[in-house]
């Protein structure tokens, strides 16, 4: 039901929190999920990153890896990220699909985000 | 692994278990109870009188009691088998929107034939008004069937009260008891009840293995859902399962020795959970503070997605919502008809205890809930709640 | 006492009671195969894995496989919800008149619903002839329902060109194997069965438990007879029995594994039998002298009064009919669709046999039914009839 | 289901068997039940009596008791058998009683034989 990489993900996610620069959320209490992203760019990438998240293990696994697999990258690579990946990764199962979506979108308006304020740390 | 799931199942009691191994090994005992010769009476002898014995435990005569294959059958029986038997004297029937499925799906199903079902609302707290069943009776009903200790918030229904209005405007009574035997005094006579539904998993019995009371007095009949063979008194054919009648009385018998002792042990281990829990801001009970069974305690958390509280919690053997609808992850219809938003049903928690619950381990399922609670709000964009949504 | 009644129940084979003790007992297998948590999933694995075994056995796949309480409920839920659910395409049913009861009251209640039942005669000996079920077969058929193997008799229907007949005329084929699984090989699909009855207390495991296959390509839904939590695709509610599906799947698969030498040696102690007591005068075999299953020899005897034939024998578990309506004294309806007098029919003997009878035991019976048919007919004022009445 | 009695009547029915004599008979096979019985009459006394019976244990074992109960008395006593008194003694089951009704018949037929006959042998 849960993966291995579900469940370590789950219990210790080193980059729950918020932080003040770019964000980008998505999703509801109401519809059961909401993920919200939060990053600083230094010298043209993300050096720092964070995630907060009111949804089922998978989501919040999901969103800790996004974020491990994002930091170090340049922020265009948030529009990149790819939840095909992340399902297989985690072994997400199908029907949990609309997760990732959500993180995906909530990705892509932390880019967004950034793309308006272009707020590098190092500058 | 900490089992704190005991009203969807409990583990089978140790002298039950042996009463059947016995049972499933003996010489004596594996003749078919249908059978004329010797050891087919033996049989049928060892059969009735678990038969006595457990018609005696709520003051039933031996040949009031059938033998079903569970609580879900014996619903069935008693309500679509009463409604269909005096369908002619009418075609409606009073339950309550927080029934067992086993109730509501019946329900349901007699009113694709034509028949009328009153669903009516408990109240926030879950507890039905007898007044409220008594306006919803009319001319055309002919079964009530209400629940005596709901499966999801343990909540008792005044069913003596319930049972006097319904004997007198001569309308059967059927309860469904798979949760309440061996946790509260159950008389059929004093509480006018004219069918009872009876589960040997919910009290350390056998899985598949149920009864079904039908006074004597008032119903000479229903109509079977099940033919062929003519046992039980042509309601419910098919070859007796001995071990399992054995042991069902077994567990019967010894839950109804231990009801001066066993429900007050677990009402105070329940009531230690809820004192330590309630500390953990905007939790809420569901469902009656007092009228209440002693095995359950079912809880809402505020600003908690659902599916993580549990997943945190999953050292721990617990239920969202029924057992026997957990599959589907629709927030608990029971907890809806509280007052619970949705969200606030999905994060609801029931813990239900029983014979082997210690208070080490109660304690240790309040740790670790309100670590998951704390951890959970942590990681969470709404933080905590300030009241409850 | 020397057990010969094995048609109408076996004793639990002691590696099933192992299984199934074992199961009441452990603290991995007691959850609710509903529940979602660990335990409770561990357990649904397991009644799932048996669930593929025993299907496995018949040539059907998994999902196609429903457990149930046994045969009866299995006859009920095939031949009622079958033709409840196609009850637009047609409300005719053709079976046999020497049906088991669960098959015939089915019927009898679509009856009283206004389904039409044609009710075939068997020959003399007991077998159906597929071109009468051909015959019977109208635009308005929807389910055929005809047994493997007669409980009193042992006679064995040629099911395979019967399915094939019902599949060339796209009527559905239920075949009630409580008989003949263990017994004779099975395979649903070389034998086109659309639906088959299962039991386990038939072949050595716990009674109470059953299984109805439904061919999944040819059937998509029954109309359920119990409602209420969706467990069983939503065909069979109520909290599965773990030990009971993990005993029957030990007992099948025994059973199964038994199939080339087990039925053999059956059949050569129930021909020694039979040709011990084909010396007796007067003596008359009922049913087909080759097609009948390995574990059934019925005799009848001119001239002996039927009970005390069988108090005669009263040192043997025998029957004189089927187990399941033996309480009526009435002469059995299987044997007087052969052409037995009821005088005939009563004074008949059903030995059964099976996986712990002896030739000793078959010896001892033959020398018993032999003196006591002597010492009958010395009382009787009628002595030796001349010919068979 | 069968008392001792019945038991020990049907096991070892010391009077079965048919004599030549008085005799009288009830019942058919037909109808499951028939018992004759024969006696021969000595210095005014039942001196010999035998029954034959196609029937059920009780009605074997009824038989039995009734000859046994009818020896050394004088034929009229055919006339007065209670059928009550024989259940009693064999704890006959109510839905048996047409069995002994049938015995009564046969008893009384057995009396009129020997009163058309009254050969007493001792004569
Ligand atoms: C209130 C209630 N009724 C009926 C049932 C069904 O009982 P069984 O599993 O014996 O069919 C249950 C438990 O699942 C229950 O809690
Ligand atoms: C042919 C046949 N069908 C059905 C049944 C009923 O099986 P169960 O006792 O499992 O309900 C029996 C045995 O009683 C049987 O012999």
């Amino acid at each position: 039901m849960y993966s291995r990489a579900v469940e370590q993900a789950f219990e210790h996610p080193a980059h729950a929190g918020k932080l003040s620069g770019a964000c980008g959320a998505a999703g509801s209490r109401e519809t059961g999920t909401r993920v919200e992203f939060s990053m600083q760019v230094a010298s043209g990438r993300i050096s720092r990153m964070c995630f907060q998240a009111y949804g089922c293990p998978h989501t919040i696994a999901a969103c800790e890896l996004a974020v491990e697999s994002l930091l170090g990258h340049p922020p265009e690579a948030l529009g990149c990220w790819d939840p095909g990946g992340a399902a297989e990764r985690l072994k997400i199962p199908v029907e949990k699909t609309g997760k990732l979506l959500l993180i995906q979108d909530a990705l892509r308006n932390c880019l967004q985000d950034w793309d308006t304020t272009e707020l590098d740390v190092t500058e | 692994m900490i089992y704190l799931d005991y009203a969807a199942t409990t583990p089978v009691d140790e002298r039950v278990a042996e009463v059947m191994s016995r049972c499933l090994v003996s010489p004596e005992l594996f003749a078919n109870s249908a059978s004329s010769h010797a050891p087919g009476r033996r049989v049928n002898q060892a059969i009735e009188s678990a038969r006595e014995q457990v018609a005696g435990m709520i003051n039933a005569a031996a040949r009031e009691l059938i033998w079903t294959s569970g609580a879900t059958e014996s619903d069935n029986l008693a309500i679509i088998g009463a409604a269909r038997f005096r369908s002619n004297r009418g075609r409606h029937l009073v339950t309550s929107v927080t029934e067992h499925k086993a109730v509501l799906d019946s329900c349901h199903a007699l009113e694709k034939e034509g028949f009328d079902v009153s669903f009516l609302h408990p109240d926030e707290f879950g507890v039905l008004a007898p007044e409220d069943v008594s306006a919803a009776i009319t001319e055309a009903t002919t079964v009530v069937s209400i629940m005596h200790v709901n499966n999801e918030t343990g909540v008792i229904q005044d069913i003596r009260a319930i049972g006097e209005i319904c004997r007198s405007r001569d309308v059967l009574f059927h309860v469904d008891a798979a949760q309440s035997f061996g946790r509260l005094p159950i008389d059929v006579r004093a509480d006018h009840i004219d069918m009872l539904s009876l589960s040997a998993h919910k009290t350390y019995g056998p899985k598949g293995a149920g009864a079904l009371f039908l006074d004597a007095r008032r119903i000479g009949r229903v109509a079977p859902l099940l033919h062929g063979g003519g046992h039980e008194r042509g309601l419910r054919p098919g070859t007796l399962p001995t071990h399992q009648v054995l042991g069902m009385s077994k567990a019967l018998e010894i839950a109804q020795r231990n009801l001066a002792g066993e429900p007050p042990r677990i009402a105070a281990l329940r009531d230690h959970l809820w004192q330590r829990i309630s500390t953990i801001p905007a939790v809420q009970l569901n469902g009656h503070e007092a009228r209440r069974s002693c095995h359950i305690l079912n809880v809402s958390v505020a600003g908690v997605e659902g599916e993580s509280l549990l997943y945190g919690m999953r050292d721990f053997a617990l239920s969202s919502g029924s057992a026997c609808i957990s599959d589907a992850a629709e927030p608990s219809y029971v907890l809806k008809s509280l007052g619970r938003s949705d969200q606030l049903a999905q994060g609801s928690v029931r813990f239900s205890l029983g014979r082997f619950t210690t208070r080490a381990e109660v304690d240790q399922a309040a740790d670790a809930f309100a670590a998951t609670v704390a951890r959970l709000r942590d990681l969470s964009p709404y933080g905590l709640p300030d009241g409850m949504d």
